[in-house]
């Protein structure tokens, strides 16, 4: 399941939802991504998450389908926010359900890695010099390569 | 043909998105990026950066050699920094 | 911190008093272990864990400090659930957070790793054959024995 | 000496904890393991089970060659099963 929202979402209640009356799940990996009030050189006040619809949802759709494919899942979900969000919110939730926590963890990170470098999201950092965008990591897409079956 | 801009293209450039008619000769993305420029001054980033651009046709990643058609929707933007 | 109880606990909850006002925390990483009711060659009533009362939290306490000796953590818990449950209940929580996520994820499966191979807690499942010890699992040694240092 | 049974140990030799008292040449973890079947017929598991046997020494792991002395808390348990 995937969702791109403005609002806020309730980590303990999507958990809940997701693994809701399905014994079979024995562990329950997740990733939560907050908006930190420090860049690389600058003190932050907010930042403001521009997307492209449409290609945001087919591409976590994409990536959900490939965890998916490569990994026993139960359950997952993808819930990435957009617009204005202050230090200390929340930005992006990953959740995966599988019988045995290996699977769990390596698809969460997939998730998370993939998405970071193919979901179409731009942040622009308000700085005290005004705002910023900022500049893609190479590390993620370090990150990402990882996955990239041989 | 719709062509939309995100982040920094989008604020350089002067507007989101946009209805263009690029002549019969550009068959591909890379010869819609060398046309582009022609548009005005504003459009010169999209060669300048070349480097940190980053291509969808219909909503799915391209490549320069791909061809593009009536009809399609592109989009421009700088590699993604979500998450 | 680290906490051995009987009682249930709430994920959502734990979440948010771990990253309550600490703005340098960017990702979250947690992992929540649910009892299953299928076991290898049986359906599952229920569990009971066993544990070692003062070695539990002496060896959890070892365990995180190893973590935040490893890693650059803001913040990390451990939660450890003993007594009877049944299947879908919650067992172990385990959350880090970090300003990267590539470090909250990396200490969350180690805590895992090593908290399954050395927290003094056993498993007895109710089966319709009666009460039944679970066997150590030989994948949680290897597991644990990657992060062994070289 | 206090020494503590968990698990299947601890429903094989029918208590959870007791104070043993061995002899003086028992000096070490394996010493202990070897002496114990002499108090009754339940303790041989800690012989047939010895693959399965892990020792804790006032709360820590310990190995086989390891010295016990007064007022330690020994504990044997299987291998453990958690998380």
């Amino acid at each position: 399941m995937i969702r791109v929202q403005e609002h806020d979402f309730d980590v303990g209640q999507e958990i809940k939802n997701l693994t809701n009356g399905n014994h079979a799940i024995g562990g329950v990996a997740s990733f939560l991504g907050l908006v930190r009030d420090i860049a690389s050189d600058a003190e932050i006040s907010a930042m403001t998450l521009e997307h492209y619809p449409g290609m945001t949802e087919k591409m976590l759709t994409e990536i959900e389908a490939e965890a998916n494919r490569r990994w026993e899942l139960d359950a997952s979900l993808i819930i990435h926010r957009y617009g204005r969000m202050e230090p200390g919110e929340q930005i992006v939730l990953v959740i995966t359900c599988s019988k045995h926590r290996k699977s769990a963890f390596e698809s969460c990170e997939f998730l998370m890695d993939f998405l970071k470098t193919k979901a179409p999201f731009w942040k622009l950092e308000e700085t005290p010099e005004g705002g910023k965008w900022v500049d893609a990591r190479d590390s993620d897409d370090t990150a990402a390569s990882r996955w990239i079956e041989k | 043909m719709k062509i939309l801009y995100f982040a920094w293209l989008r604020t350089t450039i002067g507007k989101p998105l946009e209805e263009i008619t690029p002549p019969e000769t550009v068959k591909t993305v890379k010869d819609l990026l060398d046309w582009l420029p022609s548009l005005g001054e504003n459009y010169s980033i999209v060669q300048e950066k070349s480097d940190l651009l980053r291509i969808a046709i219909n909503q799915e990643y391209a490549n320069l050699d791909q061809e593009i058609k009536q009809g399609d929707e592109i989009a421009l933007f700088p590699p993604v920094t979500g998450g």
